[in-house]
């Protein structure tokens, strides 16, 4: 049912294949970028567009366990928000965590056609597939929560580097995972054990596993390198949130060494100040070591003003931002396998910490050598919502724009930063890397974020504007796997989209290893906690690194 | 259960799910009888799992469908039922949680299409918890976090030696676990009710409100963790002594890791939402002092599934409404005691629900009065009122598919042999396909088609 | 003699095993129609084991059967019994806009049914 | 003249007609009057199929006959006024921010849910969730004057935080629940647990009320905005008496769970 496609006289934004914004032709046939027109190709005249490659989203929340339960806990959210259905979609609700429906339907009106939801526990692989599954239009994968894992802790803590390396793999297999995810490694054990405390130095040895944050951060970085996984260990850095985090998320880079890894909205890791004090802005010393280090990618997790959900694995953090205000706050205990901690939250303009994320996270796209490897997220929803990334994106294109929000802000904070002096504008053409582009290269997508031939036929049309907010807004076209998705603005069709995953081989020997820990301490039957390829419904299997496999 | 004429053809199922109570429990080791259709073991079954297995045989005799309590083939009555839904103005869903999750997917696909009403049993059961958890939040985990960690485990306004047999072995009092390796001996067991039900007996504590009085019971806690002073009266008024408040006090923020379960004795009593919400926000209030969590003991077997599916697709748990083309939220008007008594609804699809028997007169009342189209694996007074009805296959024994636990813990299924009967999931996507095709063909007149209709995905 | 008192519907794991036969089968009607009573209200009530007692309040009224339980297991002037049609009887339908009626702790009255 | 419109047939299932608002209906001709959409259950449904239309709308709506299954009128009016001569049906009033109400019967639960402003009188009973915060809202009520002459059911004021809820009657249970400011009078008797877990506000009662463990006597006194309030009350059509409104009140102050700032004023004869 996919049509064959040419389209002609669009500016064209391809970075990887160094195409910046010339008029080229673009054929797409079953579902693919071709080179040769195809027969009866469909024309779409894109005079006056702007073509680039569906947008890639490297770390959002939009599926799973602790998405459900922020959806379930605000009402008041999506009431104010409705997302009613069309002919060819269903209906939903918006808000700063919307329905499965409406999170692929807006996403699609964005022009992004691949989403990757960035925390899922083990156990919760099964919900979240669920929910994806009912993701539309989009392609999505998840990165799966390994950081806490008890007995991953366990084998580290007994020197069986070996068995931990297979038994990661193993996980990623059950879960049909893309990478693996750490958030604040070695947390949740003082949270659930000791009374509601928490690790706060990448060095301090955990009491039960004897081991480090650093240990963990370590063995993750190798075990995923060596099976050369298209994307590497994805971190989230212990301290989120605290003033002097700064040299913790050095420390974690450091320990990767010249080793591949990936940072998660590195703006909330980005603080200088004492403990405890008023943070200030640490931006500048964090872009000049990604700057300075290729091994390096990492997506900004900018703070947009106004509502947001916060919801992370890091469940200490959670109920430390839930203390400001005394509101509604879930925690959720998930065993042997993670925490999490979920709370309404506001970015407000007046308030100086929430100015300086603000300007912390324009500083490091604004700071930053190499658009490749920095990547524009918000963490939706928790420094706001994807639907505020037009925004972000006339932020960093505009200048004057920028100077005009200025104006709103705490001044006090702003002027603690370089923003104020940073007079950079982002083109299109790197507005397409960081998006697109950068994203897809990050992810080992060979088939996204670009436009030439074999490339998945995701592509979004614009109508160039002045205006960038509007243009990133309101695609004309937007096209997924060669199916017209969006037409002049509306809905035509739909698109069920597919799971991408990763399959590293691994050692059989490991499970009855795993089954032994898991028939201990687990309290549903081993032989019921992987999740079957009926729950991938349309996926595909993304192949490891040459060298990677073991 | 005997084995006496249990034929040679048997197999033996294992990791079996039983799906009775929000237990989900997915140890079970089924043997079955492949030529009576019917399982003759339940290794691991509680005494309701094994009815549960045991009573769920294959009825032959019965038709697979009627309409006006004549059989009927099962695709007229899909066109029956689908001509219901597609002309009434307020048609209603209701049931949902004892059915997979692939089968409540196309129960909320079916009323965004026509614009109806959808709710689940969660109204009738939990859902004041749900609306205390909208207003508070909450502190929760998977079972075997209990397993694991728990030193002091509260039962409140439940009877769950009763209700959920094995919610003591499996999760909560006796389990060992990482951190709790003597099992009970390593806890601290209370159990706070009104009744001295046969769960007392597990119980290390147990303290027995007046009826009525679990809020300010759960109130006085909450002043004395926040060291407020309480009214030398406190025992008159409540039925607790003030020293077995503050010894529970002293108890709960004193442990390592606390857990509240609490059922239905909170959320159908006076009080509703807030005798939840004050359970919740204590166990919330605790966190100051150490790791505390709270739970409510779901009842059917995927009622969690239910408030997973319709919030995923809705942003709401339950009590939701299409008229207007997309997801409203308001208990008290969209849920389903409250559609029939007042008289709102004027079509309704049950599935595996039987309102006609528990909901309160006045709905029952009403339910007679309108087109009624039921899916169940049995005869029910609610079938019985039924214009159409579908008898259905078993989830779990006769078809697979996925339910939560109680702990929102998602279980694929095994079942143990295939029924004549068709699934839940079958019969709704049929009507899910009908009824679509019945909205294209009308076009834009009639029901809400200005704001354009949803089209079933492929999926 | 009549009196009122307070009834609190509930499961039980004989309305649970039951339910699996079948709810319109002879078990479940009986295991849902019976009211378990403590001895002491049970004499003042002038009620023995089995006989058959009118509940009824403004919404309506039902008759079951009284199974006497040990003064332990009630306080005084509650009742027992398992949810299903004939508690659903005595159910007044208002959920002040939770969706939830008020389904236990019911006041009734009681009488015996004098055949 | 202003715009009566009367109830032709009674609705089978509930009609939603927020178009029934003076903001809404301003400058608009006949025609355009009777092709008003209404919710019809899940069918839009033009307004001359339900009500008959006379006069023309001046800022004055009348609405005549038993509206009660009619939900959503006056959703979000800032003027004008509306007189409903018989009963009304569900949100009434839905976060009005001006003009005024008058229901010349009973009205259903929500009524001025979220309300910033204006005024909402009600001459019968009223349901449940009076100037109300929706579910999972943090806030009510913020603004205006709802005055209830009959009784009303339960969460009275729920997230109250500002303005005046008076009922003539008694009061259910939760009255004033999780108030954060605002004031509260009930003219009969309220019923259990008012003002749990008030953070600030005045719940009044001119009856014993049962009050929760976290409450505390802190003195009987005459507390001169009392009368202001109760004659105001009066002056909008409610009698009570001078004992009353010159009388000693019990001052209980709490909710001792949150930060025990609310207070509830109980009469002492």
């Amino acid at each position: 049912m996919t049509t064959a496609l040419r389209i002609i006289n669009g500016k064209v934004y391809d970075p990887a294949n160094g195409i910046d914004g010339e008029s080229r032709e673009i054929f797409v046939d079953n579902g693919r970028i071709v080179d040769t027109l195809p027969e009866g190709a469909r024309t779409i005249d894109a005079g006056g567009m702007v073509v680039m490659p569906g947008g890639v989203d490297i770390h959002c929340h939009i599926a799973g366990p602790k998405v459900n339960l922020a959806r379930k806990l605000q009402p008041e959210d999506h009431r104010r928000d409705p997302h009613p259905g069309t002919l060819h979609t269903r209906s939903g609700s918006g808000g700063t965590v919307p329905s499965t429906f409406a999170t692929g339907y807006r996403y699609a009106t964005l022009g992004y056609t691949t989403a990757m939801e960035a925390a899922v526990t083990p156990i919760g692989a099964r919900h979240t597939l669920e929910e994806l599954h009912d993701t539309p239009v989009i392609d999505k994968g998840f990165y799966v929560l390994l950081g806490n894992n008890i007995f991953l802790q366990q084998l580290l803590q007994a020197g069986r580097r070996e068995e931990f390396k297979q038994a990661v793999a193993w996980w990623i297999n059950s879960t049909k995972a893309y990478t693996t995810k750490l958030v604040n490694p070695g947390g949740d054990e003082p949270w659930k054990g000791k009374r509601n405390k928490n690790v706060d130095d990448i060095d301090e040895r955990n009491e039960v596993f004897g081991i480090t944050p650093r240990e963990i951060i370590d063995a993750f970085v190798e075990t995923v390198n060596e099976f050369g996984l298209p994307h590497p260990p994805h971190i989230h850095c212990n301290n989120l949130g605290h003033s002097g985090n700064v040299k913790t998320t050095l420390e974690t880079m450091k320990t990767a060494g010249d080793r591949r890894v990936h940072l998660a909205h590195i703006q909330f890791h980005s603080y200088g100040g004492e403990r405890g004090k008023n943070p200030k802005s640490a931006a500048a010393e964090i872009a000049e070591y990604v700057n300075t280090h290729p091994n390096i990618s990492c997506d900004v997790g900018q703070v947009m003003f106004g509502k947001s959900t916060i919801m992370t694995a890091d469940a200490p953090l959670a109920y430390m931002l839930r203390g400001f205000k005394k509101g509604k706050w879930i925690n959720a205990d998930t065993e042997c396998e993670s925490g999490c901690g979920i709370v309404p939250f506001a970015y407000q303009e007046h308030v100086y910490v929430h100015t300086l994320q603000w300007a912390i996270g324009l500083e490091l796209f604004l700071l930053s050598g190499d658009p490749w490897r920095i990547v524009l997220s918000t963490d939706h929803p928790n420094g706001g919502s994807f639907m505020s990334y037009p925004k972000l994106i006339r932020l960093l294109m505009d200048r004057e724009f920028r100077k005009e929000e200025m104006k709103k802000v705490n001044q006090k904070a702003l002027r603690s930063t370089q923003l104020p002096d940073l007079e950079r504008e982002y083109t299109l053409n790197e507005i397409a890397i960081i998006t697109r582009a950068g994203p897809a290269r990050a992810l080992g997508l060979k088939n996204k974020g670009h436009l030439g031939a074999g490339a998945d036929a995701d592509i979004t049309i614009y109508d160039e504007q002045q205006d960038k907010e509007m243009m990133f807004n309101a695609p004309r076209y937007v096209i997924k796997s060669g199916d017209m998705i969006i037409e002049n603005h509306e809905f035509v069709g739909d698109h069920a989209g597919r799971i991408l995953h990763v399959a590293p081989e691994y050692d059989e020997t490991i499970v009855d290893s795993v089954r032994s820990f898991f028939e201990n301490y687990y309290s549903i039957e081993f032989d019921n906690y992987a999740v079957t390829d009926n729950y991938l419904h349309d996926h595909e299997v993304v192949p490891v690194l040459k060298g990677g496999g073991s | 259960m005997s084995e006496e004429n249990s034929s040679a053809n048997t197999r033996v199922v294992e990791n079996a799910t039983c799906t009775f109570c929000g237990c989900v429990c997915d140890d079970m080791i089924l043997t079955v009888d492949m030529d009576q259709k019917k399982i003759i073991k339940a290794k691991n079954a509680c005494v309701l799992g094994r009815a549960w297995f045991a009573e769920h045989t294959i009825e032959e005799d019965q038709p697979k469908a009627k309409i006006n309590g004549r059989p009927t083939s099962v695709e007229d009555a899909v066109e029956e039922a689908a001509q219901i839904l597609f002309k009434a103005r307020f048609p209603i869903t209701y049931g949902l949680s004892d059915s997979t999750c692939e089968a409540q997917r196309q129960a909320v696909a079916i009323s965004d299409i026509i614009h109806g009403n959808i709710d689940t049993t969660t109204s009738v059961c939990h859902g004041p918890s749900g609306l205390a958890f909208q207003g508070i939040g909450e502190s929760t985990m998977t079972l075997g976090e209990v397993k694991n960690r728990a030193d002091l485990v509260i039962y409140w306004g439940g009877n769950p030696a009763e209700s959920h047999p094995r919610h003591f072995g499996r999760y909560a009092v006796t389990a060992k676990g990482l951190f709790t390796p003597n099992g009970k001996k390593d806890r601290t067991i209370v159990l706070v009710d009104v009744r001295k039900t046969p769960s007392a007996g597990a119980a290390n504590i147990f303290l027995q409100p007046k009826p009525g009085k679990d809020f300010e019971v759960l109130w006085a806690l909450r002043a004395l963790v926040k060291g407020r002073k309480l009214p030398a009266d406190i025992e008159e008024s409540t039925g607790v002594s003030l020293e077995a408040m503050e010894d529970l006090v002293d108890r709960m923020k004193n442990c390592n890791y606390g857990v509240l379960f609490f059922g239905m004795g909170l959320t159908m009593t006076r009080g509703r939402h807030f005798n939840s919400g004050a359970l919740l926000a204590l166990a919330t209030d605790l966190n100051e002092y150490t790791h505390f969590v709270a739970k409510p003991v779901r009842g059917h077997g995927n009622v969690t599934g239910a408030d997973n599916v319709v919030s995923w697709q809705t942003g709401y748990p339950f009590g939701v409404n299409f008229s207007r083309g997309f997801p409203r939220f308001n208990p008290g008007e969209f849920t389903t005691v409250d559609t029939l008594s007042r008289g709102d609804a004027d079509a309704a699809l049950i599935i595996a629900s039987d309102p006609a028997s528990n909901f309160p007169k006045q709905a029952i009342e009403h339910l007679a009065r309108i087109p009624v189209i039921a899916l169940d694996t049995k005869d029910t007074a609610t079938t019985s009122l039924a214009k159409v009805s579908f008898r259905t296959s078993t989830y779990g024994i006769n078809t697979g598919g996925t339910v939560y636990r109680m702990d929102d813990v998602p279980i694929s299924m095994r079942p143990a042999f295939e029924s004549p009967f068709p699934g839940d999931e079958e019969i709704l996507r049929a009507i899910r396909k009908r009824v679509h095709e019945l909205i294209i063909a009308r076009g834009p007149h009639g029901a809400a088609a200005e704001s354009k209709v949803a089209a079933p995905r492929k999926d | 003699m009549a009196e009122t008192m307070l009834l609190i519907p509930g499961r039980s794991s004989k309305q649970g095993t039951s339910l699996n036969k079948g709810k319109l089968k002879e078990e479940y009607l009986a295991v849902t129609s019976a009211v378990e009573i403590k001895e002491d209200d049970m004499s003042r009530l002038g009620l023995n084991e089995g006989d058959r007692v009118r509940l009824s309040n403004s919404v309506g009224e039902t008759i079951v059967t009284c199974v006497q339980k040990k003064n332990i297991d009630l306080p005084d002037g509650v009742m027992f019994m398992a949810y299903g049609p004939c508690s659903s009887q005595l159910m007044a339908w208002d959920t002040a806009g939770s969706g939830m009626p008020l389904s236990k702790n019911i006041e009734v009255t009681i009488e015996k049914v004098s055949e | 003249m202003s715009l009566e419109l009367t109830l032709l047939t009674q609705p089978e299932v509930p009609l939603e007609a927020d178009v029934l608002s003076p903001d809404r209906l301003q400058s608009l001709n006949r025609s355009e009057l009777e092709r008003l959409e209404l919710y019809y259950g899940n069918v839009r449904t033009p307004l001359a199929e339900f009500f008959s239309i006379n006069g023309d709308f001046d800022g004055d709506l009348h609405l005549t006959g038993d509206l009660s299954r009619i939900k959503h009128v006056g959703s979000l009016m800032t003027r004008g006024s509306i007189h409903v001569h018989g009963d009304i049906g569900a949100h009434l009033g839905t976060g009005m921010s001006g003009g005024e109400i008058r229901i010349d019967g009973n009205a259903g639960d929500w009524v001025g849910p979220e309300m910033q402003g204006g005024r909402i009188l009600v001459e019968g009973n009223a349901g449940h969730l009076i100037g109300a915060a929706y579910r999972g809202g943090a806030v009510g009520m913020t603004g205006g004057e709802i005055i209830i002459k009959g009784n009303v059911g339960n969460e009275t004021g729920h997230a109250m935080r500002g303005g005046l809820i008076a009922v003539g009657g008694d009061s259910g249970d939760f009255t004033g629940v999780n108030m954060l400011a605002g004031t509260i009078v009930v003219c009969g008797r309220p019923g259990i647990r008012t003002a749990a877990s008030m953070k600030r506000g005045s719940v009044i009662s001119l009856h014993e009320a049962e009050l929760l463990p976290t409450f505390s006597y802190d003195c009987c006194y005459h507390p001169t905005y009392i009368r202001l309030y109760l004659q105001y009350i009066n002056s909008r059509g409610l009698n009570i008496d001078e004992a009353c409104i010159n009388g000693n009140y019990e001052r209980w102050s709490g909710d001792a769970v949150e930060m025990n700032r609310g207070e509830i004023l109980i009469y002492r004869p």
